[in-house]
C-alpha cells in the first residue's frame, strides 16, 4: 500500500480510537482528562527533537531549540497538572470507603 | 518534508536500530492510549496519567538513542544533543517547579499554558518545514496547516491563561468589527500559506507564522471567563491535531498517532464539556461577538445585610437546610468550619444537605475533595439533578462563597453570557443567605441577580470567619 | 516503516476501535450485533477472490473457487439475517412513537 | 504469501489503478466502522447494516476491477473471474433464499451456520497460502493460524447450527476424557501446523486441516443449548481474527483491519453476552465437561392442571397480575388474543403487566415487537430489574409460553446449566398459571422446577387457544 495510504489508514483509526475511548466520561472528569490529553501531545517534543537535529542554519538551530524548549514544558507541566488533580480523586476514593 | 531526516534513516540501515525504535513507540503508544482509557474513569484515573508518563519516557528516551545513532555523521551532532538535554532539563525545572506551587485554584490556567507550548512546539517544526522547503506539496500544506492552527492555539491559550489568571480583564472584551477583523485574519494566513509553500523565503514563512499568532489572542478577547474551559480544551484539541499534521510532515507515525488521538478526544470532549454547559460550541465561540456589554445596568442595586446572631437563630429553628459551597469556600479554607456548623446544626435537629454542582471550585470534585478531607459524611452531598428539587421544601440554603454555579441568569436572563447552563437553585428555597467577603463576582465575571433578592440576605467576610462566627452564636443560643 | 510494523500498528488500532466501538452495548442488541459483526467479517470473500486469481494448480482452483463460495454465503446470508433482524427494532421504533 | 499476487502488483504499476483501489478501500472500512458504531444503538440499529453493506458491495466490486487489472497476463483470468461471478451468484441465491424463508425464531442458527461459512472461506485462504509454500516463517506462521481458527470456527458453528435446530441433540452431550481428547486435537494441530510449514506437502496439509475440523464439532458438544449464543458470538470473534491472519499473509490492509475489528469487537460482545447471562466464558466452554447428566431424576414429578373456567374467575378477582409471555406465545402467535385478555381484565379492575426478560423469546426484543405489533401500550411492559420485586405482590403471574426465562433452578440449583443466570421471579407470585402444550422443555432443554411447585397450576394447550377460551370465559363471568 503507498505510504500515504498507510497514513491515512492510521490516522482515520486513531482518530476512532480517540473518540470511542471519551465518549461518555463523567463531568467530573472533564478538566482532569483534558489535561491528560493535553499531556499526550506533549510528544511533540520528540518531533521536536527530530528537528532539531535537521537543523543546518543558526536560524534553524535557534528556533528548533525553542521549539524543544516549547515541548518540555509541554510535557512536563501537563504530566504534573494532570498529577496533581488525579491525586484529588485518589483521596476521594479512599475516603469513600466504598 | 524533512529530507535531511530522511537520507539519515536511509543511509543508517541497522536493522537492529530500526525494528528496537519502531517497537519502543509501538509501546509507547500502546501505553498512552490505556493510560487516556484509565483516565477517563475516576477509579482508575491516576494510575492512566502514570502509564501514559511511562508512555512518553519511553518514547523521549527512545528518540534519544535514535537521533544519536542517525546523527552520527553529523558533526554538531553533540551540540544538538546537548541543546536539547539543557532545553528539558530547564523545561523541566520550570514547568516541574511552577505547576507544583501554584494554587491548586489556578489549574485550569496552567493547563492553558502548557497546552499552548505545545502549540507553539508544533507551529514551529511546521515552520521550520515549511522554511526547509523540500518535499511534495500534500506534506507542505500540511506543515502550513499545523503552523495555522499551532500558533493559534499557542497565543490563544496564553490568552485564555491571562484572563484566567485576571491579568487581564477575564470579561468579554468586544469591539463592533471584531468578526470582521479575525476572518480577515484567518484569510490573510491562508493567503500567507500559500506564498510559504510556493515561495519558502524567510521573509514569507516569518509573516505568515504571525498571523495565526494575532488570531489566537483575538479570537479568546470575546469570550467570557464561563467560559474558558471549554476554549482551552477546543485549543488542547487543535494542539492535538497540529501535531498530527507534524507527524505526516515527519513521516512519524508516533506523532501522527498520539496527535490524531487527542485531536478526536479533544474534540469530542469539547463537546461534551459545551454540553454540559449547555451551551453550543459555536455560540461559545462567537456568542459575544457583536454583543456590547451594555453600561447602563450599574446603578447601584441594595444587598441586605444580616447580623450573625439574626442568622444562626433562624438556622437553628429551621428544619432543613441546604448548604451550598463556592470557590469561596476553598479559597478561604472553611471546610473544618462548615463541618462543625453541620454538626451543630444536626445537634438540634436540623436537616443538612450539600448541594454539589459540578463545576463549582475551580477543579472537578473540588468540593468533594475539601468536604471529604473535613469528614463530611458522603451521603450528605447530593449531586445537581438530586438536590434541585429539594431546595423548595428548605427553609434556608447558605450559601458559602459561590457565586456563577447559584446565578439565576442562567435560567432567567437570555441575554446573559452563562444562560442555559445548569445552576442549583438556591433561589427557590425559602430564605437564602450568602457568605461572601463584598461585592466580588464570580470566575464568569457577571453579576449575580439572587444576591438582590428580597429573600436574599449577606453575611459579608472572610469565609472561614464567618462560619466560625455562625458556630460560636449557635453555641451560645 | 518497516511493512510488518506498519501492519501491527493498524493491528493495534483497530482492536481498540473495534473494542472501543461495543462497549456497552444494551442485551437486546447482542444477537444482532453479532450478526452484524459476523457480516463484516463476509469480507474475506474478497481476500478468497484474490485467493483464486493466484490459483495455479486444478486442485488451487477447486479450493479457491470453493472458499469464494462459502465467502459469498457469509457476506450475503450474514447480511439478510442481519437485516432482518433489526427491521424488528425500526417496527418498534415506530410504533414506540417516543 | 502469495507471491504470484505480489509479482502481480509489482508488475502492474498503475497508480490510477493503486489509488483507486485503495481510496475505494478505505472507504469500505469507513462504511464498516460507522455501520457497527450505529448498530450497536436501538434508534439507528438498521441503518447501521445497510451502510456496512454498502462497504461490501463497494470492496466487493473494487476486488473485481482490481483483479481484472492485476490479472491480465493471465490466460485463465476469465476463467477464474467467470468462477467468481458463478460462486456470488450460487451463494447469493443459497443465502438470500434460506436467510428469508428461515422463521424468525431460527435466527440464531443461521447466524452460526453464516459465521462458519467465513471461517471455512478463512481457513481456505490459509490452507491454500500454505500449500504454496512461499514466504516468510512469521507469515506462514499466520497462516496456520488462520487454518486452525478458521476451521474450528467452521466446524464448531455448523455443530451450534445442528444442535439449534434439534438435527442433534441440544443438550449437553459429554464422555469420560472429552477434555483430553480435545487438548489432544489442539495439540495435533499445532504439531501438523508445524510440518505444514516446515515440510507443505499436499498430504501434511490437508492432514493439517482435518484436525481443527474435528475439534470444533467436538468442542460443542457439550456446551448445552441455552449457551450456544455466546458460543456461537464466540466462534464469530474468531473468524474474525482468521481473517485478519488471512490479511496478514495476503499483505491485505483491508482484510487485516475488518478482521480485527470483528475480532476485538466480538470478544468484548462475547464477554457482554456472558455477563448478561451471569456466566463465565470458561464455565460456559468447559462448564459441562466431564458432568455427567444424572439421569436418575426422571421419576415422573406432578403438574397440577385447572380447568379454564376456575383460572378465569381467579383472574377476574385479582387485583394485579403479571403476564411473562415467552416463545411459546411467539410460537403460537397469541399476542392478539393477548391483548383481548388484557382488556378484558382492566375492565374489571385488574392491574395487569408485562414482565419482558431480555433473552425471552429467539430474537432480543422478540416480545417487545410482537406486544407492540397487537398494540399493547408500551408503558405496560416491565424489564427484568423493574418487575422482579413486584412478584410478590401480584395475585397472579400467567406464564405464556415461557420456560427457561422463569426457570428458578437459575438461583435454586448450583448444578443447574443456567445457574446464575438473571431470571423472572414469576415463582414470588402469589399463584401462578402456565399455559404450555404439553412437557415439552425450553431452548436449554432442562427440565423446570416451578412447573411442580404447590401454588403452579397449568392450563395445557396451544397458547392462542388458551388465552382465547380464557377471553371467552371471562366475558361470560
Ligand atoms: N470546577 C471546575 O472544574 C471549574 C474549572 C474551571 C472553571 N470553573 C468555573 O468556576 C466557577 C465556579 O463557580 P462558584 O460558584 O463555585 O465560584 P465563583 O462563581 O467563582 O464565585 C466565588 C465567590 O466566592 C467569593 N469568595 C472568594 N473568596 C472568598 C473568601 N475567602 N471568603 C468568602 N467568599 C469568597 C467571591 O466573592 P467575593 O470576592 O465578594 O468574596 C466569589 O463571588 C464557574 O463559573 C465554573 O464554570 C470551574
Ligand atoms: N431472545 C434471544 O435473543 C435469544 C436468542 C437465542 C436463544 N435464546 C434462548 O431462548 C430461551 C427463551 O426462553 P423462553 O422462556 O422465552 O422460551 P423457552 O424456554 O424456549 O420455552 C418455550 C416454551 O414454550 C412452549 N411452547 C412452544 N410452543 C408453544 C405453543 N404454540 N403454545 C404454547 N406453548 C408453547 C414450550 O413448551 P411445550 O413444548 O410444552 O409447549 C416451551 O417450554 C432462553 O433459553 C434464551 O437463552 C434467546
Amino acid at each position: 500500500m503507498p505510504e500515504v495510504w498507510v497514513a491515512l489508514y492510521i490516522f482515520m483509526l486513531s482518530a476512532f480510537t480517540g473518540f470511542e475511548i471519551i465518549s461518555r466520561v463523567p463531568v467530573i472528569l472533564h478538566t482532569p482528562l483534558m489535561s491528560g490529553t493535553n499531556f499526550i501531545h506533549g510528544i511533540v517534543l520528540v518531533g521536536a527533537m527530530y528537528v532539531l537535529l535537521t537543523a543546518s542554519t543558526p536560524l534553524e538551530l535557534a528556533v528548533g531549540t525553542f521549539g524543544v524548549f516549547l515541548g518540555a514544558l509541554n510535557v512536563v507541566g501537563g504530566y504534573v497538572v494532570t498529577d496533581r488533580m488525579l491525586a484529588m480523586f485518589e483521596e476521594k476514593k479512599k475516603r469513600r470507603k466504598e | 518534508m524533512f529530507w535531511n531526516l530522511l537520507a539519515m534513516e536511509v543511509a543508517n540501515q541497522n536493522p537492529v536500530l530500526l525494528h528496537g525504535t519502531t517497537a519502543a513507540y509501538f509501546i509507547s503508544i500502546l501505553l498512552f492510549i490505556l493510560g487516556i482509557k484509565m483516565m477517563s474513569s475516576p477509579a482508575t484515573a491516576r494510575k492512566g496519567i502514570h502509564w501514559a508518563g511511562l508512555g512518553m519516557l519511553l518514547a523521549i528516551i527512545t528518540a534519544f538513542v535514535h537521533i544519536y545513532f542517525l546523527g552520527q555523521s553529523d558533526p554538531q551532532l553533540f551540540l544538538k544533543l546537548g541543546l536539547m538535554v539543557l532545553m528539558i532539563l530547564i523545561g523541566t525545572a520550570i514547568g516541574w517547579y511552577s505547576s507544583l506551587k501554584v494554587p491548586m485554584t489556578d489549574m485550569p490556567q496552567m493547563v492553558a499554558l502548557f497546552n499552548g507550548m505545545g502549540g507553539g512546539a508544533a507551529a514551529v517544526i511546521g515552520y521550520l518545514d515549511l522554511l526547509h522547503g523540500h518535499g511534495p506539496v500534500s506534506l507542505k500544506v500540511l506543515a502550513a496547516a499545523a503552523v495555522i492552527i499551532g500558533a493559534t492555539s499557542f497565543s490563544g491559550s496564553i490568552g485564555a491563561f491571562l484572563k484566567l489568571q485576571r491579568w487581564i480583564s477575564s470579561r468579554p472584551i468586544t469591539y463592533p468589527g471584531q468578526q470582521f477583523v479575525n476572518a480577515l485574519l484567518f484569510l490573510g494566513s491562508l493567503v500567507l500559506g500559500y506564498l510559504s509553500i510556493t515561495n519558502p523565503t524567510v521573509l514569507n514563512v516569518n509573516l505568515f507564522i504571525l498571523l495565526p499568532l494575532l488570531l489566537g489572542i483575538l479570537m479568546t478577547l470575546p469570550i467570557g471567563g464561563a467560559d474558558m474551559p471549554v476554549v482551552i480544551s477546543l485549543f488542547n484539541a487543535l494542539t492535538g491535531l497540529a501535531v498530527a499534521f507534524d507527524g505526516f510532515a515527519l513521516q512519524n507515525y508516533t506523532l501522527i498517532i498520539s496527535g490524531t488521538i487527542v485531536g478526536a478526544s479533544g474534540t469530542l470532549l469539547t463537546i461534551l464539556m459545551a454540553r454540559a454547559m449547555n451551551r453550543s460550541l459555536f455560540n461559545i465561540l462567537f456568542g459575544a461577538f457583536g454583543k456590547v456589554q451594555k453600561g447602563g445596568e450599574e446603578e447601584e442595586k441594595v444587598m441586605k445585610e444580616m447580623s450573625i446572631d439574626d442568622a444562626a437563630s433562624i438556622l437553628a429553628f429551621a428544619d432543613k437546610v441546604i448548604i451550598v459551597p463556592g470557590f469561596g469556600m476553598a479559597a478561604a479554607q472553611a471546610q473544618h468550619k462548615v463541618k462543625e456548623l453541620m454538626e451543630e446544626l444536626e445537634k438540634r435537629g436540623v436537616e443538612v444537605k450539600f448541594a454539589i454542582h459540578p463545576v463549582a471550585g475551580r477543579m472537578p470534585g473540588h468540593m468533594n475533595v475539601l468536604l471529604a478531607e473535613a469528614d463530611i459524611p458522603y451521603d450528605r452531598l447530593y449531586d445537581l439533578e438530586d438536590i434541585n428539587p429539594e431546595f423548595e421544601t428548605a427553609d434556608v440554603a447558605l450559601i458559602i462563597g459561590a457565586n456563577d454555579v447559584v446565578n439565576p441568569s442562567a435560567e432567567w436572563d437570555p441575554n446573559s453570557p452563562i444562560y442555559g447552563m445548569p445552576i442549583l437553585q438556591a433561589y427557590k428555597a425559602k430564605n437564602v443567605f450568602v457568605i461572601k467577603r463584598g461585592r466580588g463576582r464570580g470566575f464568569a465575571g457577571i453579576d449575580n441577580p439572587l444576591f438582590y433578592l428580597d429573600k436574599t440576605y449577606m453575611l459579608f467576610g472572610d469565609a472561614q470567619k464567618v462560619v466560625s462566627d455562625l458556630v460560636q452564636a449557635l453555641k451560645k443560643l
